[in-house]
């Protein structure tokens, strides 16, 4: 089977995000005066090729915490969704 | 025991007082605790705990190393301010000052070297700005293990990449560094970052706090957790990787934050608004505060909750000890404070009144002897406020200088003799000298070429070079026709078999590094990276190096101006090689042509200049060399000897005619003119005659012929006080050597698309230049 | 009188001393105008150095076209005055649409700070006009998003109307058909990865930039004059 | 009313992406074979403040495509999650 992976990659809460914070600064001379708390992280899709989620979900995960973020101060979030069920091309 | 206070017992803050062991989690010994509560005259709250507890770790108060450190020379002629300032100032002539600094970052880089290493960056700029100086330069001595597995490879680009995003974003050129592979740095990566900086010598500003009534301002980032606690568990305990528990105390840098900071910093100097001004780097607060009091012998009261935070819920301790980057600490007078509020306000940078001088003198430090400097002395307080509510109150000099010194145990190592006398020179014999040279190649360019170094329109030689040449100049300063040298070295094989003779080599080379491009050596700042000074063998390889060092300098006559220690360099109970980092500064008169090239020209003449064979029954020595470690994992026997005569003769010669030619002056009366001479110049160092040679002939982008060289030996030793120099005039150099003393031979002559060493080198240029410039991409980017 | 080029300075801007004392070497007064001034008062030609405004976060230049000051300078264009943008600054003219197409990251995904040679491929151009075409130069590049990209109708229009003003010889960073420059239909916007004005002193290394900075000096000379 | 907001950016289809395909070249050294077709993009995420989820979906639209994304190479989407209802502090 074929998964669609999702991975977002955010700053740790407590680590601080100069460029979520620029960001925010610069917000109300754009006249965004309703807009708070920018975080600025990464984002990454990918394919997975396995025999059912749960592996799939184990794979994306690994993926993720070995090369994606670095754990030291990111965190990882996966949202999985089946792509192609077993046997149809993708 | 003594009454720490002059007048009313003070009460105890109200933090409840701790029971043990929280000062040992704090990295304090029982005695420490002792000597705490002995100053106090009562127990510390958990705040003052945390206070001691950052103060005194090995990272801010040098209490091993700090006797041994006594010993360099420090005074000079040019010397503005030595070392215990935030850094090295001289005088350069023409109204302009250079202030020079040398850090390390090497824990924090192992843990996230991205991060580790970008903020190692901002933290030198910030010494330095600190100063009054402007940061001109950033150069960064690099130590991994060999980048052949993928955590190797983590580490390197992350360093990199940190200092490259954080130098160029903040606007500072990086000129220029070391690379060095060994295995001892697998566990443990070395992050050293040196920053030099320029100022109008009227502006010099030194780190101290005065005057009762003014004002204490913090500008620049929000405080958050960043680091905290980092000094003691990432600085002091040594590091064994994938420690999670240490993770959460790393800090991210903002280059975007320092970059404005820099320049309100230097606009608020220039407008006479501060009267002192610190950085705030390890411990924060805590040591921005009691270093600015215990310098300017006055008190200072801080209240934390006029600290803006990132972060809810800090407690006052956390705010006092956080790492937040970017953050410097004023003092102000009353009324030039809505200038200074007014002119961050331009900058975006943030300031906030935090605190107020006081002339409360009555912290008196009670005497204690085998302790620190301030036995005794009068000292103002530190009161730290929670609002209207007191909950910290020490004497600031206890924690800025009051760390007890340490005479910890060295000794020799027991088989010092043995390996000694383990050399390799005669017992190995010769290979194919081609291949060997092959691998010995290493072209730094994949690392500086991710490095601006062009910035401000100064460097006239940037990385890839003996040493870096700018021209002294920059926003705000005097206009000079004068030009700054630097260079930084190492080399931990030879330290590792003789810390004392080791050292000496590498202030050596240093010398003939900053000759090659016409500069005298006017300073040095030194960064001594070692392993855990629990080990006898360790304090013994720190105690040899300084004593080598000191001698080098005086046997050269240039001041130590500043330095770093770094020890626990260990990973999984071994420690690093003895890792001393030499930054040399030299000056040159009148820069106004570029200095000859590391390059062989066709058909000039390949000179050597010095003497070919050293004395004794080793006259060309292999221990120590690239070849013996590299190329025959050879790493004991004798180091090479060191003349300090004949070496100032060869690179005060070399140094002169560069000089000549960069200056532009009319020359030679009779002969040629200085700008003419020299068509390349080139040390002889790591890899001996061979690589110097290689780098040369690929520089130039041409082939080479050389003669007369006595076997592998002489191709490879490192002996020093030797430099190789192309030239169309030979006689004429020759004859010039001669009446210095020093030294001459033709030994080849540079044309063709070979590179020949008779009977022992026959190699097509383009496998020489292949090797060189995949030397590094081979190894970090395998496909 | 000389003609007077500002220079703007923004939060994080760096190159700008160093491009105020090389336009000065190539004969013009220049000065800097700070990112919040909402005119550009008695100026002739306006450049946005190198730097990294705003840190480069969110992308070079995003947060920068906001400043005050781009109004003016897209004013200041519109009325034909000479606009260049050297790096960050020509990252600056892409995202405020005074330049089409967008600056990516280098095909190395690495900064890169390196000697390169650049042909003039164009010689309609406040920058160029007077060169020859064809004229190789020395001038550096230090960018780490400097591929230059933009859609192939856009490519189209820029080879059609000969808006390409330089070229890399040797492609350093990826940038689509090797552009290293380009400027607008009319010729008075032109931004560069490059930089001039590092190569403006043979001290340095190269003077091989003086040319194009006095090309941009005369150009306001004659709005000067106008 | 306050509104999570959460902003993904990608370049757009048929524009290169030397991070993704940097990425997707390392896997199989890593061992991960069964990971394909990666793609690197940014994410962000703020708070909105508006009087009703149709304003801030407006809103945080606007920001998305004036600043967040470059429209010449990226293409954003939005997903909005009620954080606060009117009147409670967030
Ligand atoms: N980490 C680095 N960053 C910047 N430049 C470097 C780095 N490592 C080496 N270099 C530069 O490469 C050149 C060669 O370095 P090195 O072999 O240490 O020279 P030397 O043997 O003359 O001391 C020098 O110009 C040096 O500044
Ligand atoms: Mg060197």
């Amino acid at each position: 089977m074929r998964f669609a992976a999702r991975v977002e990659v955010l700053l740790r809460p407590g680590i601080a995000d100069p460029e979520g914070a620029t960001i925010e600064r610069a917000l109300p001379a754009l006249g965004f005066h309703d807009v708070h708390q920018v975080r600025a992280g990464r984002s990454f899709r990918f394919e997975v090729d396995a025999a059912d989620e749960l592996t799939a979900r184990r794979r994306a995960e690994d993926l993720a915490r070995q090369l994606l973020a670095n754990p030291v101060i990111e965190d990882s979030e996966l949202v999985l969704t089946v792509q192609a069920p077993a046997g149809e091309p993708s | 025991m003594s009454s720490p206070d002059a007048g009313e017992p003070q009460p105890a803050p109200q933090l409840e007082p701790q029971p043990l062991p929280l000062h040992r989690a704090l990295g304090l010994t029982d005695e420490e605790l002792g000597r705490i509560v002995e100053i106090l005259a009562r127990e510390p709250n958990q705040l003052e705990l945390a206070l001691y507890g950052v103060m005194w770790s090995e990272h801010c108060s040098y209490k091993s190393s700090r006797r041994h450190l006594r010993r360099l020379p420090t005074t000079g002629d040019r010397v503005l301010v030595g070392p215990g300032e935030n850094a090295g100032v001289i005088d350069a002539g023409d109204g302009i000052a250079v202030a020079i600094r040398i850090e390390s970052h090497n824990h924090p880089s192992a843990i996230e070297p991205h991060q580790g290493a970008a903020t190692g960056v901002g933290g030198i700029l910030r010494d330095v700005f600190t100063m009054g100086a402007r940061p001109l330069a950033v150069m960064d001595p690099l130590f991994f293990g060999p980048p052949d597995d993928a955590r190797q490879r983590w580490l390197v680009e992350g360093v990199v990449a940190g200092i490259s995003s954080y130098g160029n974003s903040v606007g500072v050129p990086t000129v220029g560094g070391e690379l060095t592979f060994d295995p001892c740095y697998a566990g443990n990566p070395l992050v050293n970052v040196l920053c030099l900086g320029a100022l109008p010598v009227d502006r010099l500003v030194l780190a101290r706090a005065t005057g009762a009534g003014n004002l204490a301002v913090l500008l620049g980032a929000t405080t958050g957790r960043d680091g905290i606690g980092g000094v003691s568990v990432l600085a002091s305990a040594g590091f064994s990787g994938g420690d999670d528990a240490k993770r959460p105390n790393v800090q991210v840098g903002d280059p975007f934050e320092e970059k404005r900071l820099i320049e309100a910093c230097l606009a608020l100097l220039d407008a006479g608004l501060v009267v002192g001004i610190q950085d705030l780097g390890g411990a924060g607060l805590a040591c921005g505060t009691s270093e600015l009091a215990a310098r300017g012998g006055v008190g200072l009261d801080v209240d934390v909750l006029a600290v803006p935070r990132r972060e809810p819920g800090m407690a006052p301790w956390e705010v006092m000890t956080s790492e937040s980057q970017e953050r410097m600490l004023a003092i102000v007078v009353p009324e030039a404070w809505p200038a200074v509020d007014a002119l961050c306000r331009r900058w975006d940078v943030r300031a906030s009144v935090i605190g107020t001088v006081t002339d409360d003198g009555s912290g008196v430090l009670p005497e204690a002897t085998g302790h620190g400097d301030v036995g005794g002395s009068s000292s103002g307080r530190l009161r730290i406020f929670d609002g209207d509510a007191v909950v910290g109150d020490v004497p600031a000099r206890s924690l800025a200088d009051g760390a007890p010194v340490y005479d910890r145990p060295l000794r020799e190592p027991a088989d010092l003799a043995s390996k000694r006398a383990d050399d390799p020179t005669a017992s190995e014999e010769r290979g194919d000298c081609g291949v060997e040279l092959r691998t010995m190649l290493l072209d730094p360019s994949w690392v500086y070429r991710q490095y601006d170094h062009q910035l401000f329109l100064n460097t006239v030689a940037g990385p890839g070079g003996d040493a870096a040449l700018l021209r002294l100049a920059g926003p705000g300063l005097p206009p000079s026709d004068r030009g700054v040298a630097v260079t930084t070295d190492s080399a931990p094989r030879w330290c590792a078999i003789d810390p004392r003779a080791g050292v000496a080599l590498v202030l050596a080379e240093a010398v003939a590094n900053l000759a090659c491009v016409g500069a005298s050596p006017v300073a040095v700042v030194n960064c001594l990276n070692f392993g855990n000074p629990e080990h006898p063998e360790v304090m013994w390889q720190l105690s040899e190096t300084v004593d080598g060092l000191a001698a080098a300098c005086r046997a050269f006559g240039i001041p130590v101006i500043g330095g770093n220690v770094s020890l626990y360099n260990e990973s999984t109970g071994s420690d690093i090689l003895p890792t001393p980092v030499l930054g040399v500064l030299g000056l040159v008169e009148r820069l106004r042509h570029r200095p000859p090239p590391v390059a062989v020209a066709e058909g000039a003449s390949v000179v050597l200049l010095g003497c070919r064979r050293g004395p004794g029954d080793l006259p060309r020595p292999l221990g120590g060399s690239r070849w013996a470690v590299e190329c025959r994992g050879r790493r004991h026997g004798e180091l090479p000897p060191l003349d300090y005569g004949a070496h100032e003769r060869v690179t005060g010669f070399v140094g002169s005619l560069v000089a000549e030619a960069v200056g532009g002056g009319a020359g030679a009366a009779d002969g040629v003119a200085g700008q003419d001479l020299l068509d390349g110049v080139h040390d002889v160092s790591g890899g001996g005659l061979a690589v110097a040679l290689a780098e040369m002939a690929v520089t130039g982008d041409i082939g080479v012929r050389v003669e007369g060289i006595d076997g592998h030996q002489e191709l490879f030793t490192e002996l020093p006080s030797r430099l190789l120099a192309t030239t169309r005039y030979p006689d004429e150099l020759c004859a010039r050597a001669k009446e210095a003393g020093v030294p001459a031979e033709v030994i080849g002559v540079g044309g063709g698309d070979r590179f020949v060493v008779e009977e022992l080198v026959d190699l097509p240029m383009h496998q020489l230049a292949r090797s060189w410039v995949r030397s590094l991409a081979d190894r970090l980017e395998p496909v | 009188m000389s003609a007077r080029v500002g220079v703007v300075v923004f939060p994080g801007t760096n190159c700008e001393h160093d491009t105020v004392s090389a336009f000065e070497r190539a004969g013009a007064t220049a000065t800097l105008v700070w990112h919040t001034e909402e005119r550009l008062g008695g100026l002739d030609a306006v450049v946005l150095p190198g730097g990294f405004a705003h840190g480069d976060y969110l992308r070079p230049g995003a947060i920068a076209r906001f400043s005050p000051v781009m109004d003016a300078v897209a004013r200041f264009a519109a009325a034909g005055g000479p606009v260049l943008g050297i790096c960050n600054g020509f990252q600056v003219l892409t995202e405020s649409g005074l330049l089409p197409g967008a600056l990516v990251k280098n095909r190395g995904l690495r900064f890169l700070c390196a000697p390169s040679r650049v042909r003039v491929t164009s010689v309609s151009s406040v920058l160029t006009c007077g060169l020859a075409p064809g004229t190789e130069l020395g001038i550096p590049v230090n960018h780490f998003s400097g591929s230059y990209f933009c859609d192939d109708r856009t490519l189209a229009e820029l080879r059609d109307a000969n808006r390409v003003v330089l070229r890399y010889v040797e492609n350093p960073n990826g940038s689509i058909d090797d552009i290293a420059g380009i400027t607008n239909a009319e010729g008075n916007v032109v931004g560069l990865m490059p930089h001039p004005e590092r190569a403006s002193d043979v001290l340095l290394g190269s003077a091989d930039g003086l040319p194009l900075l006095r090309a941009l000096v005369a150009a306001a000379a004659d709005v000067h004059a106008a």
